[in-house]
């Protein structure tokens, strides 16, 4: 069975110039990823590595380099128009910054009911009331009526993401991908979006891809499904996040894993080195030969400067990294000492 | 100021315009010539006085008319303001290279017979005396010196010397000769050279010199070498340059800053400055010209002499001429083809008496109206004899400082009477073009009518409109081929019903050897074009200066000075006139300065 | 900033200037009248001859064939042009365009940037304070100003001074550019001279151009100050006039500069109305004067100058603006 | 219709711009109602010329004894039209062009852009002049197509910058994703945001026509008409001297005033508009 | 006990805005021990940067400080001149912001800003100036020689942040502010330069106050811990005893929301509702609306803040009858 998306190396390589000078910046580079309904599955990684555009391709708002993004088994760039709005409304997307992502001069109401009205899933301003109104209540923006006719500029930080959720699950989608969306929402607000998001993955069978850099959120949304590391537009580490935050094989995220603060002083004073040789992370534009990680990889020998290691099957775990085997075993709770 | 020898220096100050630096030279056929400097750097052989025709005898000597010949004597010791001696054969230079001028065409040759004398041969027929008189008036003799472009004069005699004489009668030139295309090309690229030549400054035989020219003063010094120096008071004229701007001149009137000042403003702006500053008078003076309206006779209804009659009778002239300038003199014909003020000069009696008076009479011209079965609509707006209602176009061109306000008001009262009409304001670029290409864009085009600069002879005036410019924006109707193609086709009966051939009577004028022959020809023609309402005077224009009592003696009508409290009224006594015309460098040039009349008070 | 972007810039420029010629070009040859026309009017008055007559000889005179083909004449301007010869007049005869730019330029050159340099100075000094100083009542005050010179054309403000000051009290003179008895040269005099006859064209600018920067610096300098480095420099105890001297005006004037040379060649184009109602001989009144009697070389070569001029002066702008400014790298 | 009642509750809650929004609708007023109120006669009254302001004459005469509010009123009517069809016409065009370019990029934003920096170095009044003549100005619409023919490219270049910001945009990305149509991206989603940045042009680009038009007017270059404030204020300097008569002032001060006040209006509503129709400074209302 | 640095006693800043008047810090009283690291968490508009910048007598306008003192040294900030307020900041307190990378001046190069700040304060020849700065850039891992030749925007966010802190340490101040110094860096940066700043804490024995809202952050690097919430200071203590023994339930909440790669997630739970409106704060104990706790007084009576153990205050009518830790 074909699954609901799936990325066949795909790469992405935008054109970009410094200073006049022309160059390439491979955003994405042969990335091989699957999507099933249901799932949940983060992919975290620092800034700059090409998660957006990840999340861009997966929503056809980036057309591919190189590869294929195969929607129901069917390449969603040589569709024809009845599948690609199929597809279109079946893919939804949820950014990162809530009031860039509403337009300023409409009010709630006139953000949510165009989409509605204008694919057809319902039909006349009642109908789209009624129908905005039963979005806002999923949720949890209540009572509805209350939040219509408000600008976005008069809602929080969160409500706002609210909105953006509703928007997202107006057009009955089957995964949305959610980029960074509660990175830009206060602290104490941000574990009930989380929640949302899960509430709607759970009941509305919705498969969600949760784009972040913070680990923890990560573990806490996914704690079911998968985690995929990405690096410098290459996927380093994919697995169930169980097996991966237990024991996690890439250098590189053994290195994240380290730098994640704990909110327990016992554990966050300990003292630990980050496994790391430089922290300077390399210019995307001008990435390393070989392993991209190879530079600040404590682990690097030859081979990793000079071949491109493959992702491979490590266990259950898919990894990418010629040392998978050789590198220390790595524990959360080493941590805790 | 004090000269060198400790004596007062003394300066004529006074305004006036030419091309800024660096577009000024020293050649006076250059674009703009050299602007105001001109009467004092250079001269003719005589000095026509454009109102009065008088004529005062400048580098000429004497002149006497011998049959087809008219001989010329130069003042012995003339001289170029560079040193040179001023010759017959600058005379003859001047009519060699500028072989344009108007006399030419009458002129078999200009001969220089020795080095003062010179020679007009005239063609046979030859015009009468006065009139050969006035046609070498006009020219400015002094403003070629041989000696400075030699190379031009004699390349445009060799030119010359090639042409044969004319066969075909349109293909009449200078000299009576016919100029084929590569001999005119020739001619006019040794023209463009010459105008290239310069010299910075112009070289005249005028009494004083241009030293110094500036985009806001030029600086002229007297020529110790003039042939009249010891009749010149003032060492220094001074020329400001106050631009287009009129109240930028009224202002140096009213300073004091100028001596001189040409020009007539509104009522109110006299009477305020004569007010403010006492030391200065002005005087009124008749100019040869009238603002007026020609119609369009290729555009109905105006092909109707007796609508363009009902036009006439329903502008209210004095409400035009109040506000259009308030000193103009009113008018009581539509158009005669010369000046209100020439009627008793060149209209006998019996003829004037039989021209139609045009009066402000709008019940007259309603009935005109009716009568060509026009109907007046319960607005008040008049319909053709077809039921249509006309919206007319008068035609100005907008920067004519004394063309739209009249125009406005000549508008503005037709709209009133029930004929709606509209004042067209364009750029000077294109009036001309819009008013005489084709039909024409204007119902009635306006501009100066009856005028008669250069000389007063009302000839000057009827070519005017009947040969030149406004007949054109008038269409009147010419020969469409034949021998006398593009020449006038206008045949009109007269005062005794007699139909005259407004041409030839025109061609033949020049010709007629005594005055009352020629007064006999113009009074018909005058009441021809009174007759027909070939267009519309609105008034006679008056212009004058403003004089400086307390910085310079010598100005006209002493004696009434006080009496009328310096607003000096126009005045209808010759000598006064003549005096007062004098006043106005374009009229007589500097004939004041020369005749040593003006003097540092 | 490489060698390489400024040459793409100035290529960009070039294209441009090139765009500028023939568009000047086809819109002089567009445009109706001519030079003969109104100057054959007058010619045959003056000189008493037909109009006809008057018509021909004119047309003689000047160097211009109406029915010469529009592409010879192009050609013969552009070979013109790159001998960096902008034409020559065809209404007078032999004077190139070179030469009226020559002449004329340093002028309005002199009086443009004095009146912006003044204009200027004074504006960041009232806009620094305003933007300091929210509450005093220098703000309502300039504020007021500047909407009222903004409201009022600049040639109105000329008119009320030349009639208050030139025709009325008489401290300035009507027009001209300097004292017509001084010798032109580098004496003090003759400066003195000229400085006070480009008072009321200077005056006219300035009291028109302040408003205008006053609020440009205003809003720059509050943008500024809303900065964090402004708060960090208090932060670090470094002294209010310090900051708003180094931190404040610094920063606040680099997009005001590029407003500087952009004014300039506005102040070209714009010197028209101002140097015909003081008959001052800049090159908007030879542009005037060009109009009138359509002597359209003269005016092509003007129109293409005072383009030219504007894309240089752009083309600096955007570099020194980078200069200025090492945040912004000059980009495409 | 909340809108606009929201809309004129911050105009009016704002001093300035109430002041600019009453300057504007008596302005208003006096070109479209004033006209039929005001009867203009320009018949000559020569002896009650320059006459002062009288009950019958509230602004006294002209130098031809004609009343000048009157012609203040009548003019009004023309100078506001000609401002109102120049700023409609550099809208549509200028606004069209700055949307084609932000929105297609490319090689037609190249185009456009170089199209549009060339206009802009060329200087706007000579061409107005030569234009006024190629054009031959006969009425406000002619008029108006002269003074927008070279307003156009600021407003090109603004609009294609604004567009530009906001393609990028996230909210505009997202209809993308929400298979939302181009008109509707368009015209419900970028256009709102522009709408007020319009706005405001349009008022600036009026105020910049009259201004433009005044000029030409006293350079003598477009239609005469007597009762246009520029035609007023020519004739009262230049042309009958009022400068030069103590009881003219009046008359050469009124064109003066009502120009300036039309611009003060102009400015302070704008500033007005500004806030009204910026949402992010309209507070949480 | 230890010695206390700064006293802030009932402190009160308040913006009079358009629309009402907001008390971002609201009779706040803190000590701020000598030689410790105390860090103030509290969600995003707490009023952390405001109480920071009292600290310095430099609330941005429209704030004013409308009541309270901060004693340093024995003097009250609030109470000083211009003059001596120029000379005590920076020397006394410094300040690493919020947005660092905006801190600095962009066409000022950094080697003149050094010795621009310098100067303001003391007379030294520059070199001496730029070596003393060169030896605190190499203390935060950079190259002295590339950094000064550089204009601010040449630099990478880590960067910036690194050169900010060592600008902190220019004039060996006693006490330097880090208001959420790392926000907008990855996790690795910021852990690096957390290690930094300890290196810098413990070797040169300076006090620190760290703002964050970020717990985890917090509990790596602080001694002590204030937590703050619409304005208020609701709760203080030791780390160890705040995390293990808080007694506001708000505090509690902070921890418990805080995703963790070690807890159970069933242990973690979000805090309800949503922010206060600073102008428009409920009666009472303004986090009432949130707290499943609350009882009716909490809505009428704003509580005192009330010591609960040695060195741990606590702002909450329920700190006796609630053992928050053991709610679940
Ligand atoms: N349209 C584009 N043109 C050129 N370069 C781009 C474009 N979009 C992204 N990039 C570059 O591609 C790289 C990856 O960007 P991307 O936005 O996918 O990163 P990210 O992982 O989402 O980072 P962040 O965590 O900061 O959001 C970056 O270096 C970025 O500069
Ligand atoms: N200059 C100012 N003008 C108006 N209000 C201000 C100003 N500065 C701060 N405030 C208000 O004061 C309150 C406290 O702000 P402050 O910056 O101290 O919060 P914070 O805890 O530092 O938040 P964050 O985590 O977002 O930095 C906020 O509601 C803010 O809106
Ligand atoms: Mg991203
Ligand atoms: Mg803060
Ligand atoms: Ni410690």
């Amino acid at each position: 069975m074909s699954h609901l998306l799936q990325l066949n190396d795909v790469s992405v390589i935008f054109e970009g110039k410094t200073d006049g000078v022309k160059h390439t910046i491979p955003a994405m580079v042969d990335v091989n990823l699957s999507f099933d309904s249901g799932e949940i599955v983060a992919l975290v990684g620092e800034s700059g590595c090409g998660k957006t555009t990840l999340g861009k391709v997966l929503t056809g708002l980036q057309k591919p380099t190189k590869g294929e993004l195969f929607y129901k088994g069917k390449n969603v760039w040589s569709m024809n128009k009845a599948e690609f709005a199929e597809y279109r409304s079946s893919v939804q997307l949820v950014q990162q910054d809530s009031y860039a992502a509403l337009n300023p001069a409409k009010t709630i109401f006139q953000s949510l009911s165009a989409p509605i009205l204008q694919n057809k899933i319902v039909k006349g301003k009642k109908a789209a009331h009624e129908k905005v109104c039963e979005l806002l209540r999923t949720v949890e923006l209540t009572p509805p009526e209350q939040f219509l006719e408000k600008y976005p500029h008069q809602l929080s930080g969160g409500q706002r993401q609210r909105v953006l959720m509703a928007r997202a699950i107006s057009l009955n989608p089957k995964l949305i991908v959610a980029d960074e969306p509660v990175s830009m929402v206060d602290v104490s607000l941000r574990l009930s979006i989380l929640n949302l998001m899960a509430k709607l993955n759970k009941e509305m069978g919705i498969a969600f891809v949760y784009i972040t850099h913070d680990l923890a959120t990560a573990r806490y949304i996914a704690k079911n499904g998968r985690l995929a590391v990405m690096y410098l537009g290459k996927i380093v580490e994919l697995g169930s996040v169980r097996n991966v935050l237990a024991a996690p094989r890439h250098p590189y995220l053994q290195a994240l894993l380290t730098a994640v603060p704990v909110p327990d002083p016992k554990v966050a004073k300990g003292k630990r080195e980050l496994p790391l040789k430089s922290l300077e992370m390399p210019s995307i534009s001008n990435p390393p030969s070989g392993c991209a990680f190879n530079p600040r990889c404590p682990y690097a020998d030859e081979t990793c400067v000079l071949v491109q290691p493959k992702l491979d099957f490590h266990g259950d775990d898919l990894v990418a990294c010629h040392h998978a085997e050789r590198i220390p075993e790595w524990k959360l709770v080493t941590l805790a000492k | 100021q004090s000269g060198k020898d400790g004596k007062r220096e003394t300066v004529w100050r006074q305004s006036g315009g030419w091309p800024k630096p660096p577009l000024f030279q020293g050649n006076n056929f250059a674009n703009g010539g050299v602007g105001a400097a001109y009467p004092f750097v250079f001269e003719g052989l005589f000095q026509n006085v454009r109102f009065t025709d008088k004529q005062y005898f400048r580098l000429a000597e004497s002149l006497e008319h011998q049959g087809n010949k008219t001989i010329v004597k130069i003042k012995p010791g003339v001289k170029w303001q560079d040193g040179e001696p001023f010759t017959s054969k600058d005379v003859w230079a001047y009519y060699t290279l500028n072989n344009g001028a108007e006399v030419t065409k009458y002129l078999e040759s200009v001969e220089a017979v020795d080095e003062l004398t010179i020679v007009f041969n005239w063609r046979n027929p030859s015009p009468a005396e006065h009139m050969k008189q006035l046609f070498i008036g006009q020219d400015g003799h002094g403003t070629i010196p041989y000696h400075l472009y030699h190379k031009y004069v004699d390349k445009a005699a060799e030119l010359l010397k090639k042409a044969k004489p004319f066969t075909e009668p349109n293909k009449e030139g200078p000299f009576g000769l016919e100029i084929k295309d590569e001999i005119r090309e020739a001619m006019d690229e040794n023209w463009r050279d010459f105008l290239k030549a310069g010299p910075n400054f112009p070289v005249g035989t005028g009494p004083f010199m241009v030293k110094k020219v500036t985009s806001s003063d030029m600086l002229l010094e007297k020529n110790p070498n003039y042939w009249n120096v010891e009749n010149i008071h003032f060492d220094k004229i001074t020329i400001k340059n106050p631009g287009p701007d009129p109240s930028a001149g009224f202002a140096l009137v009213r300073s004091g800053n100028v001596d001189w000042f040409d020009g007539t403003p509104p009522r109110d702006i006299i009477e305020s400055i004569l007010k403010l500053n006492k030391d200065i008078a002005h005087y009124k003076m008749l100019d040869p010209a009238s603002v007026g309206m020609v119609f369009n006779l290729d555009r109905p209804p105006f092909d109707n002499k007796d609508f363009r009659k009902a036009i006439v009778y329903a502008l209210d002239r004095k409400k035009i001429r109040e506000i259009g300038n308030y000193y103009g003199q009113e008018s009581d014909v539509s158009m005669a083809g010369m000046p209100q003020s020439e009627f008793d000069n060149w209209i006998t009696p019996e003829i004037r008496n039989q021209m139609e008076k045009f009066t402000y009479n709008p019940e007259k011209a309603a009935e005109i109206l009716t009568n060509l079965g026009w109907t007046k609509g319960s607005n008040g707006v008049w319909r053709d004899p077809e039921g249509k209602v006309h919206e007319f176009i008068i035609g100005v061109n907008g920067g004519w400082q004394n063309g739209p306000i009249p125009g406005q008001v000549a508008a503005e009262q037709l709209t009133e009477f029930g004929l709606p009409t509209k004042l067209i304001a364009v750029d000077g670029t294109v009036y001309f073009d819009n008013a005489a290409k084709d039909k024409g864009k204007y119902d009635m085009s306006m501009d100066w009518v009856d005028v008669s600069w250069g000389f007063m002879f009302p000839w000057n005036s009827m070519r005017n409109y009947y040969w030149w410019g406004l007949g054109q924006m008038g269409h009147l109707p010419r020969y469409e081929s034949g021998e006398k193609q593009n020449r006038l086709n206008l045949h009109l009966p007269g005062p005794d019903g007699k139909v005259i051939d407004i041409d030839q009577m025109l061609r033949d004028i020049p010709y007629m050897n005594s005055v009352e022959e020629q007064k006999e020809a113009l009074s018909k023609l005058a009441w021809i074009t009174n007759e027909n309402a070939m267009g519309m005077v609105l008034f006679q224009n008056v212009t004058g200066a403003w004089a400086n009592l307390k910085t310079v003696k010598g100005w006209p009508r002493a004696d009434e000075i006080e009496k009328y409290d310096r607003d000096m009224p126009v005045t209808t006594v010759r000598e006064d006139l003549q005096e007062v015309a004098d006043l106005n460098q374009g009229f007589s040039g500097i004939t004041p300065f020369v005749e040593g009349r003006y003097a540092p008070r | 900033m490489t060698v390489k972007i400024v040459l793409k810039r100035v290529g960009t420029a070039a294209i441009t200037i090139v765009l500028a010629t023939v568009l000047t070009f086809l819109l002089l040859r567009l445009t109706p009248g001519n030079a003969i026309d109104q100057w054959a009017r007058e010619y045959s008055i003056q000189y008493n001859i037909s109009l006809t007559d008057a018509y021909e000889r004119i047309a003689r005179m000047i160097n211009y064939n109406p029915l010469e083909p529009i592409y010879r004449q192009f050609v013969r301007y552009v070979s013109g042009l790159a001998h960096g010869n902008l034409g020559y007049s065809m209404v007078n005869q032999g004077l190139s365009v070179n030469e009226i730019i020559a002449k004329a330029l340093p002028w309005t050159l002199f009086v443009s940037s004095v009146s912006l340099l003044i204009s200027f100075v004074v504006g960041i000094f009232l806009g620094v304070k305003m933007a300091w100083k929210r509450n005093s009542i220098l703000e309502p005050i300039v504020s007021l100003y500047s909407v009222v010179t903004n409201a009022v054309p600049d040639f109105i403000f000329a008119i009320i001074l030349l009639i208050i000051f030139a025709y009325g009290l008489g401290w300035f003179p009507i027009n001209g550019a300097y004292d017509f008895y001084l010798t032109p040269g580098f004496n003090l005099p003759f400066l003195l001279s000229v400085v006070y006859y480009a008072s009321l064209p200077i005056l006219t600018y300035v009291i028109t151009l302040i408003g205008g920067w006053a609020l440009m610096m205003k809003g720059s300098a509050i943008g500024v100050l809303g900065e964090d480095y402004v708060e960090a420099a208090r932060a670090r105890g470094i002294s209010e006039s310090r900051i708003m001297d180094r931190y404040v005006k610094k920063n606040a004037i680099i997009p005001l500069v590029t407003q500087l040379a952009v004014a300039l060649g506005a102040m070209l184009g714009g010197a028209i109305l101002i140097e015909n109602l003081f008959q001052y001989p800049g090159i908007g009144y030879y542009m005037a004067e060009a109009t009138k009697q359509r002597d359209y070389t003269v005016m092509q070569g003007i129109l293409l100058f005072i383009a030219i001029t504007m894309v240089v002066a752009n083309l600096i702008s955007d570099l020194i603006y980078s200069k200025l400014d090492p945040r912004i790298k000059v980009e495409e | 219709m909340q809108r606009t009642v929201d809309f004129f509750k911050i105009i009016c809650g704002n001093r300035r711009s109430l002041v600019g929004l009453i300057i504007l609708i008596f302005f208003f007023l006096m070109a479209t109602v004033g006209p039929f109120i005001f009867k203009l006669d320009m018949g000559v009254d020569y002896e009650n010329r320059y006459s002062g302001p009288t009950w019958d004459h509230w602004l006294g005469t002209d130098y031809g004894g004609r009343d000048t509010w009157t012609q203040l009123v009548h003019g009004s009517k023309e100078v506001i039209t000609i401002g109102f069809l120049t700023a409609v016409i550099t809208m549509i065009f200028g606004s069209l062009l700055g949307m084609i370019s932000g929105l297609i990029g490319g090689k037609v934003d190249t185009g456009i852009m170089l199209i549009t920096n060339l206009f802009l170095t060329i200087p706007s009044f000579p061409i107005f002049i030569m234009l006024a003549a190629i054009l031959s100005i006969r009425d406000p619409i002619s008029f108006a197509l002269v003074l927008s023919a070279w307003s156009w490219p600021g407003l090109t270049r603004a609009v294609r910058s604004q567009v530009i910001s906001l393609k990028e945009r996230d909210f505009i990305v997202i209809c993308r994703v929400m298979n939302l149509s181009l008109p509707h991206i368009v015209f419900k989603e970028l256009m709102p945001n522009i709408v007020s940045y319009l706005a405001i042009n349009f008022v600036l680009i009026m105020r910049g026509a009259i201004v433009g038009s005044v000029g030409l007017m006293m350079l003598g270059l477009a239609p005469y008409s007597p009762t246009n404030w520029g035609q007023m204020l020519s004739l009262a300097i230049s042309q009958t001297g009022g400068i030069f008569n103590p009881n003219g002032y009046i008359y050469v001060l009124s064109p003066i005033v009502c120009l300036a006040l039309f611009q003060l209006g102009a400015i302070f509503f704008a500033n007005g508009l500004d806030e009204a129709l910026n949402p992010r400074l309209r507070g949480n209302a | 006990m230890e010695e206390n640095l700064v006293e802030i006693r009932n402190l009160s800043v308040e913006f009079k805005l358009k629309r009402g008047t907001i008390r971002a810090v609201d009779n706040v009283s803190l000590d701020i021990p000598k030689g410790k690291v105390t860090a103030l968490v509290g969600e995003s508009g707490s009023g952390k940067s405001t109480l920071a910048s009292a600290i310095l007598k430099m609330v941005s306008s429209p704030g004013v400080i409308s009541n309270g003192s901060i004693n340093m040294n024995g003097e009250n900030i609030l109470k000083m001149k211009q003059r001596a307020l120029q000379q005590y900041r920076w020397s006394n307190v410094s300040m690493v912001f919020q947005a660092a990378q905006n801190s600095l001046n962009p066409v000022v190069k950094i080697k003149e800003q050094f010795i621009e700040t310098y100067l303001a304060h003391k007379k030294a020849p520059e070199k001496e100036i730029l070596a003393k700065a060169a030896q605190l850039l190499e203390y935060v891992r950079l190259e002295p020689k590339r950094v000064f030749e550089s204009y601010p925007h040449e630099l990478s966010g880590g960067m910036k942040q690194r050169v900010m802190i060592a600008f902190s340490l220019l004039l060996d101040p006693d006490l330097v502010i880090l208001d959420e110094p790392t926000t907008a860096l990855d996790v690795i940066t910021q852990d690096y330069i957390f290690d930094i700043l300890l290196k810098i804490h413990e070797e040169l024995a300076i006090t620190m106050l760290l703002l964050s809202h970020d717990i985890s952050v917090v509990a790596k690097v602080a001694d002590r811990i204030g937590v703050m919430y619409a304005g208020k200071l609701v709760e203080v203590g030791d780390i160890f005893e705040i995390f293990t023994n808080s007694k506001h339930p708000y505090t509690a909440g902070l921890i418990k929301a805080a995703p963790s790669l070690l807890e159970d997630l069933e242990h973690t739970v979000p805090i309800g509702g949503s922010p206060p409106d600073l102008l428009n704060l409920p009666s009472g104990c303004a986090f009432h609306p949130r707290c499943q706790f609350a009882k009716d007084i909490c809505k009428q009576v704003t509580p005192p803040m009330e010591d609960v153990g040695e060195n741990h205050l606590t702002a909450c009518h329920l700190h006796h009858a609630v053992e928050m830790g053991s709610v679940n």
